[in-house]
């Protein structure tokens, strides 16, 4: 006897009110067991214990307008001595009249990088050979002056500007170094290896606070009398010589990603060496390390920052020489948060950009 | 190989196309490029320093130095010699280097623990704290702590008096200093004695457990005996040990032992700063090792601390090992900010303040730069020993 | 290495009345969504269970449930007379008596194959470590491949992991064996190995619940085949019966898709 | 010689200054650099190119400063920097006279009631790092049998703040730099300089070997505003003094009798532009260290020789 | 798709008497491992060869020494009337007169699939880019896929990826075409579109020596197998005699393994 049941699935039913909805959420996340309920509490007694106090000093009881340091209420943060300085935080001593330039440079900096952003733009190509070869021309012209536009001295470039020349001139400078020292490591030649390994080797192994010291004190010493450079572009050499090194290892990460195959197509349709790498091998390479370009940069970006040993005013630095101004007494912690903020825009900026690189690339790259 | 008749070798090509030629070629010019830059400029430096007159050669270290410094692990006097200025900031850098190392280890696994805590807020703490921090430049924290935070300590005279034994003021943190009467060598060998007994008690409880599967409290019974051993004998030998209370006498705290405000923001910059960093490794060392090995140790009745220990750890490990180890390097290159707030470490001392004194750059930022060289080529050599010997585990 | 598989079935089973696991009403969400719904079953000693249905049925749930890996929100399940709560030591208790094996092995990458065997006995049942080298040895023959005990995992075929993992499983003499899909990583060539392993320790009366595709595993071994969809229990039966004459529409659809396959 | 063609060459004098002292070298907010070392650097242009705006400063920390000059970074070194024996000969300079003739003091919080040093026994101290300072102070601490410990910083800056703060109980340096320090805090009548003087603190600008001319104009600029000083000629009174002067030395000086400035391959009238631009040495102390300015302080052994001070140039013949 | 696939063979083989390569007592070694001993053969022009043998047996080396992928130690490779040595110069000029395809395609990702085809002819060749696009377009035309000309390799299937290394060698006009295992990675359904593509190519007379394991792509064009094992030529013979009468022991073992599966 066969008898033929039909299927009809039971209803879906909701679950034990407990488990799910805002009760559930709690449950399962803040109050899962009895250590993680002690655990919550301990959190938000630290909570309690940190935010007010900060947030009142931060905002609530902080005094935002004003001149002097007079104008300022005890008890709250004294942002109007931001207010008063800022100019020199983002220019250094870079003339106010002139200062128009160095925004100019920071426009046509962002305009030129926005469209290398989107995937497959067809203003890619002119933006890449714009922003390689003729924006470093016509920044350095609207920074130094020239061609009818006033000089200024590398010794009024400061504050945020100063820092931002230096991480961006230094990652420039340092992509073709690292890339040469790359395949230089890679190379079956024992001796180019060994010259690229040791110098990979050495600038990873030193302090960059000694490299400074070195470019500063040391690096004029070395060249031929009467040769000098400006402190900007020895202390710009140094820190290019440094991250070459850490770029080098970034770039070797990428080639070492590439599989042989392409190695060998290339060689296949009889590719030499110097245009194997260059139309297959590094455009794939480099493509694949630009989220570890970009985490160099930020490790850049912040150690910007160690300029001041050498005397160079860079955001932190005119912050820090601020702070001992008489008329702003007592300002350090003002400052130092507003540095704090500054720095950490960029640097979180930053990450998150690699990061979502990352997660582009790994989908978006089969193989 | 059997004997193949060899036929002819491959034709040799004109020596101009041959690529061993050509690479010799390459690499003896790349060489020379090298050698005839290094040249150039220790041409240069020397002209240089023939022509100013600059005296050089490492005899300054054994001049005098002349001047004070604030903080010094081996016994110091201004008559002493650069040379020992050199000891002194390698041993101050050292000092700061493995007490930062420590504690930014321990804040940074609880830190990646916490990042991945079924806790909700827990998490979400861990999660801004990293992302603060590590987005932050070290020497400005180093900076917000000294000149933001501990500059507004008390003075000398106000100092914040725990019992009358410790003291924090703007001058560093005063503790009592112990001091050990001739009797307290027997402590010192009933300690020793202790160590010996737990590891002896230790591989007896190995081998038991191995023998009849029962396992022994090594860890209970260990710190029982290694804390009262010592103890007892402390007590037995007439307690030969006394404290020397910091007091304020004229200017400063006078005995007792003391943290120096430098010091102190270094390690709690550093501390903060590299645990940032070690959190995220530790986090991804732990993901890294898959679900499925909880699970299947939890499914063999393993429970959650042997499976901790046994399992995902050994796996978290190999993970988190070499950058972990980049990190500690990157403390001890960090280290050298210390000259930003006046910690005397190698740099400050040596590359600084002996460098201002003798005039001798070349030599004295070499020898800085050496030995911070050193000090890596060391930890990479052992890490890349440690990773063969991992790796061959692994296939 | 196929001499233990039958050729025809030898289905000496010896079912005695002991429960050995009971699911009474169970209910379990994840989230909002209802994934097991009212299960009922009762499962004796020496029973060989095969549980089949299209994927995302609730299979792996069922029997991650009967071992705690997944936790049910209501109903009881009650296993060898203990009855799962969330009592730790009870947990504990039921984790002894039941082995599991994955379709991904998840043996310990770092630990020998051997040292995979012994870690459980030696650090749950307490066993000492020469008993448990030995018993180790025992099971990995059992399995065939005592000449791997000192090798690690990575260096094995996927087939010879899978038996590891059930030696690993057996060593902590367990009452019942649970397995979630064993065979469908591997390579055709090596399913072989493992299912012939199954088969002889089913021929030992092991008691077992086995998620699998492999219908012939199932007519050979099993006494049960239940079916699942959406989270119930459409149909259990025989295997004879169950293949031959399917009662459940959803059932007939279902073995049609998978028999052409 | 070199320095000189390279100046020339140049269009400007490279000057090494402080990274930040009020009256000697400093940084306004506007970015100018003011104070007597700044303006002898100007003096300096003045007398090479007659024009007092050609130079460059470079401001330095206490570390780089040496280096800087003998690398040729900077061609004159005008930096609050005290003439020894050791800079003349093993550090390769040349120090071209002494703009400031100063002495090691200690500057103290009232709070602590010591009106000597000799009462700072086991005191601590802010210094700055790598300076003869710190050498002196251990040599006087040594000597009479006290204690201290060092607490040091690489800008004189942040000692002052450190003083303020209370890190430590006293501030050691150049005694000029102590009343510098002490306009910037925010209540500076709480600080007292001590009587003590505990070394002599020669401040001059210095060049490096190996260039003699260079050495000499440098040298003569300074003598020059010295002897201007005592001839009375103050940038007021040079264009009158040029055409009126009669004294034979004032002449020479203004270059309107003799080619004193063909032997140092200037222009014959740089005395007179060096004056008028920046001042006789009396104007430029005065403009920023003396009591015209906000540090206040007294001529005294700054005075010239003929007035009980030691500032003696030699003759201009 | 496959009306060019002739159902009969159509061998209109023109096999001129010009040497095209020629192998004399070739020997190789990786390391102390000697892989390929005393080579001796020789193609002429026209011929198709295909090369078949165990796993290991050295095959690919053979073909990957022709156009100097890999270095022989002993002997002679001469390649269209140039001998193989290490001469940079010869190396270069071989490898224009060959082209080869691999097993995994080694398509540039970074490039679409005409900048694929182009980048040889424009930096080697010293193309204009015009001349060379059309170029590109026409040998994307003759392997049937010049839609897919602006597409990135990443987006098109498997057998439209092998065309493409195809159509990339062949814009370098080379006088012979290598071939390790082109259809091995494949799915089954695009491996006929692959063959279709070198049946064609035969078919116009081009030199062409074909590692594969596809004895019907054997039979159909080739006028040569050549049977090898541990490094040695063991038989080589026309596919008709090669098949049916094979001589050698090995070959006889081997074709049943193949055939059979
Ligand atoms: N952790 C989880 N969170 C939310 N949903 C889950 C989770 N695990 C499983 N599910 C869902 O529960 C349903 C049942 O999953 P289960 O793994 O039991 O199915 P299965 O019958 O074993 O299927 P398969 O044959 O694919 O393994 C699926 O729809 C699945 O998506
Ligand atoms: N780079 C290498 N170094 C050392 N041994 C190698 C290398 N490449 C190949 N071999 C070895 O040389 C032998 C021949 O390899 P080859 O790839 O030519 O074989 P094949 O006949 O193409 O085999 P298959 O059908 O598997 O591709 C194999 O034993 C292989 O392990
Ligand atoms: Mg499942
Ligand atoms: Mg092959």
């Amino acid at each position: 006897m066969e008898t033929k049941t039909t299927f009809t699935p039971h209803p879906e039913l909701p679950p034990p009110a407990n488990t799910v909805g805002a009760v559930g959420w709690l449950r399962a996340n803040l109050f899962s067991s009895p250590a993680n309920s002690l655990l919550t509490l301990f959190a938000l007694y630290l909570l309690w214990l940190l935010l007010p106090p900060a947030l009142e000093w931060l905002l609530f009881k902080a005094t935002w307008s004003g001149t002097t340091r007079a104008d300022c209420a005890p008890g709250g943060a004294c942002w109007v001595f931001i207010k008063m300085r800022f100019g020199q935080f983002m220019y250094g001593f870079f003339p106010e009249p002139e200062r128009w330039r160095v925004n100019l440079a920071w426009i046509l900096a962002v305009l030129g990088i926005l469209p290398l952003l989107g995937k497959r733009n067809p203003l890619r190509l002119p933006a890449a050979v714009f922003m390689l070869f003729v924006y470093p021309l016509i920044a350095f012209v609207l920074f130094s002056g020239g061609f009818g536009l006033a000089p200024v001295e590398t010794s009024q470039w400061g504050g945020l500007m100063l820092t931002l020349v230096i991480a961006v001139v230094g990652i420039a400078g340092a992509l073709p170094g690292g890339i040469l020292l790359a395949l230089g490591r890679r190379s079956k030649m024992p001796v180019i290896k060994t010259i690229c390994v040791t110098f990979i080797e050495f600038w990873r192994g030193v302090p960059l606070i000694t490299v400074l010291f070195m470019s500063s004190v040391m690096l004029p010493l070395f060249l031929p009398e009467g040769m000098s450079f400006d402190k900007l572009l020895r202390a710009l050499i140094g820190v290019i010589l440094f991250q070459s090194a850490y770029m080098a290892e970034v770039v070797r990460g990428g080639l070492q990603a590439i599989p042989k195959g392409q190695y060998e197509a290339a060689d296949a349709l009889g590719l030499s060496y110097p245009k194997a790498m260059g139309l297959v091998i590094l455009p794939q390479a480099l493509k694949l390390v630009i989220p570890g370009i970009v985490n160099t940069l930020i490790a850049l970006f912040k150690d910007t920052s160690l300029v001041i040993i050498i005397g160079l005013f860079d955001l932190l630095n005119s912050i820090h020489a601020a702070t001992v101004d008489p008329n702003w007494l007592g300002m350090s912690t003002e400052g130092y948060v507003f540095a704090a903020l500054m720095f950490w825009l960029f640097c979180f900026g930053m990450s998150q950009y690699s990061q979502w690189l990352e997660r582009r690339l790994h989908t978006g790259h089969k193989r | 190989m059997s004997t193949q008749q060899p036929g002819s070798l491959p034709s040799k090509p004109p020596f101009w196309n041959d690529p061993a030629v050509r690479a010799t070629v390459f690499q003896v010019i790349a060489l020379a490029a090298v050698l005839a830059v290094g040249g150039y400029l220790f041409h240069n430096t020397q002209v240089n320093l023939a022509n100013r007159g600059i005296a050089s050669g490492f005899g300054f270290l054994d001049q005098t130095a002349g001047f004070g410094i604030v903080q010094h692990l081996i016994p110091y006097t201004e008559t002493d010699s650069y040379g020992r200025v050199f000891w002194v900031g390698l041993l101050n850098t050292l000092l700061v280097a493995a007490l930062g190392i420590l504690f930014a280890t321990l804040l940074g696994f609880v830190l990646g623990v916490a990042r991945l805590s079924k806790n909700w807020l827990i998490a979400k703490i861990a999660l801004v704290y990293i992302e603060l921090f590590r987005n932050i430049p070290l020497l400005l924290q180093i900076f917000f702590w000294y000149f933001g935070v501990l500059r507004h300590l008390p003075a000398a005279r106000d100092s914040v008096n725990v019992g009358d034994v410790i003291f924090l003021n703007i001058r560093g943190l005063y503790i009592p200093r112990p001091v050990f009467g001739d009797a307290f060598l027997f402590v010192v060998i009933a300690f020793f004695a202790a160590i010996a007994g737990t590891v002896f008690l230790a591989r007896w409880a190995h081998r038991r457990q191995a023998e009849t599967g029962q396992p022994f409290h090594t860890f209970w019974v260990g710190l029982g005996i290694l804390v009262g051993v010592p103890l007892l004998t402390f007590f037995l030998s007439g307690m030969p040990l006394s404290w020397e209370v910091p007091k304020l006498t004229g200017f400063n705290f006078r005995g007792g032992m003391v943290m120096i405000p430098e010091l102190a923001s270094l390690l709690v910059a550093l501390t903060i700063y590299t645990a940032a960093f070690i959190a995220e490794i530790v986090r991804s060392g732990i993901l890294a090792v898959s679900h499925g090995q909880t699970e299947a140790a939890h499914a063999l009745g393993l429970q959650h601390g042997p499976t901790l220990r046994l399992v995902i750890i050994p796996q978290a490990m190999r993970v988190i090992i070499p950058p972990l180890t980049s990190q500690y390097l990157n403390v001890t290159k960090n280290s050298t900010l210390a000259a930003a707030i006046g910690y005397p470490d190698l740099v400050g001392l040596f590359a600084g303040t002996t460098l201002n004194q003798t005039g001798q750059a070349i030599e004295t930022i070499s020898i800085t730069m050496a030995v911070y060289l050193a000090i890596s080529l060391l930890i990479s050599t052992l890490m890349n020993w440690y990773n063969k010997r991992k790796s061959l585990v692994e296939r | 290495m196929s001499e233990t598989m039958p050729q025809a079935p030898q289905k000496k089973l010896v079912i005695s009345d002991k429960v050995m696991i009971e699911m009474k009403d169970v209910h379990k969400w994840y989230g909002q969504f209802h994934v097991l719904k009212n299960i009922n079953l009762t499962v004796k000693q020496g029973e060989r269970i095969v549980l089949c249905g299209p994927s995302g049925s609730g299979k792996s749930t069922t029997i991650r449930c009967i071992n705690r890996l997944e936790e049910h929100q209501q109903g009881q399940i009650i296993v060898d007379g203990t009855e799962l709560t969330s009592d730790v030591k009870n947990i504990e208790m039921i984790r002894r008596e039941v082995g599991m094996v994955f379709q991904h092995f998840n043996l310990f990458p770092h630990l020998t194959v051997l040292e995979n065997c012994v870690l459980a006995p030696i650090w749950v049942r307490k066993m000492p470590r020469k008993e448990a080298e030995e018993l180790g040895m025992h099971y990995l023959k059992r399995v065939k491949i005592p000449e791997q005990a000192k090798k690690y995992p990575g260096q094995l075929s996927g087939g010879q992991q899978q038996r590891v993992a059930i030696a690993r499983s057996l060593c902590m003499k367990p009452k019942i064996m649970l397995f979630d899909e064993p065979t469908s990583a591997l390579d055709p060539e090596m399913v072989k190995e493992v299912l012939d392993t199954m088969v002889s320790l089913a021929e030992d009366g092991m008691t077992m619940m086995c998620v699998t595709h492999e219908m012939g595993f199932a007519k050979l071994v099993s006494n049960r085949v239940i079916f699942m969809d959406r989270g119930e229990i459409i149909e259990q039966n025989n295997p004879h019966d169950f293949f031959d004459h399917p009662q459940n529409e959803r059932t007939k659809l279902f073995l049609s898709q998978i028999l052409h396959h | 010689g070199a320095t000189l063609d390279a100046v020339k060459k140049n269009g400007f004098v490279k000057c090494g200054v402080s990274d930040g002292l009020p009256g000697f070298s400093y940084t306004d907010d506007k970015g100018n650099v003011v104070g007597i070392d700044a303006d002898f650097c100007r003096a300096v242009a003045a007398a090479v190119f007659g024009d007092a705006t050609k130079v460059k400063f470079t401001p330095l920390t206490a570390k780089e400063r040496f280096t800087a000059l003998q690398s040729g970074e900077v061609d004159v070194l005008s930096r609050n920097s005290t003439w020894t024996s050791s800079r003349d000969t093993a550090l390769g300079l040349n120090f071209a006279g002494v703009t400031y003739y100063d002495g090691q003091g200690f500057l103290v919080n009232k709070k602590l009631g010591v009106k000597s040093a000799k009462e700072l026994d086991g005191a601590s101290v802010c210094i700055q790092a790598g300076t003869t300072t710190e050498l002196n102070l251990a040599d006087y601490f040594r000597s009479n049998k006290m204690k201290f410990t060092p607490i040091t910083y690489d800008k004189s800056d942040e000692s002052a703040k450190a003083l303020e703060a209370g890190r430590c109980d006293f501030l050691t340096s150049d005694q000029s730099q102590l009343y510098a320090q002490r306009i910037k805090f925010a209540n500076p009548d709480e600080f007292v300089v001590l009587p003590e003087v505990i070394s002599k603190e020669p401040l001059g600008p210095a060049v490096r070997h190996g260039d003699d001319e260079w050495f000499d104009i440098v040298k003569w600029t300074l003598f020059a505003q010295l002897n201007a000083e005592e001839l009375g000629i103050t940038s007021k009174n040079v264009d009158e003094m040029v055409k009126s002067a009669t004294n034979p030395d004032a002449k020479r000086l203004l270059g309107t009798e003799g080619e004193r400035g063909k032997d140092f391959g200037l222009a014959n009238d740089w005395v007179v532009k060096v004056v008028k631009q920046v001042g006789n040495y009396g104007e430029m102390f005065e403009r920023n260290v003396g009591e015209g300015s906000a540090l206040k302080i007294k001529r005294g052994q700054n005075a010239l020789w003929n007035q009980g001070g030691l500032q003696y140039a030699p003759p201009f013949r």
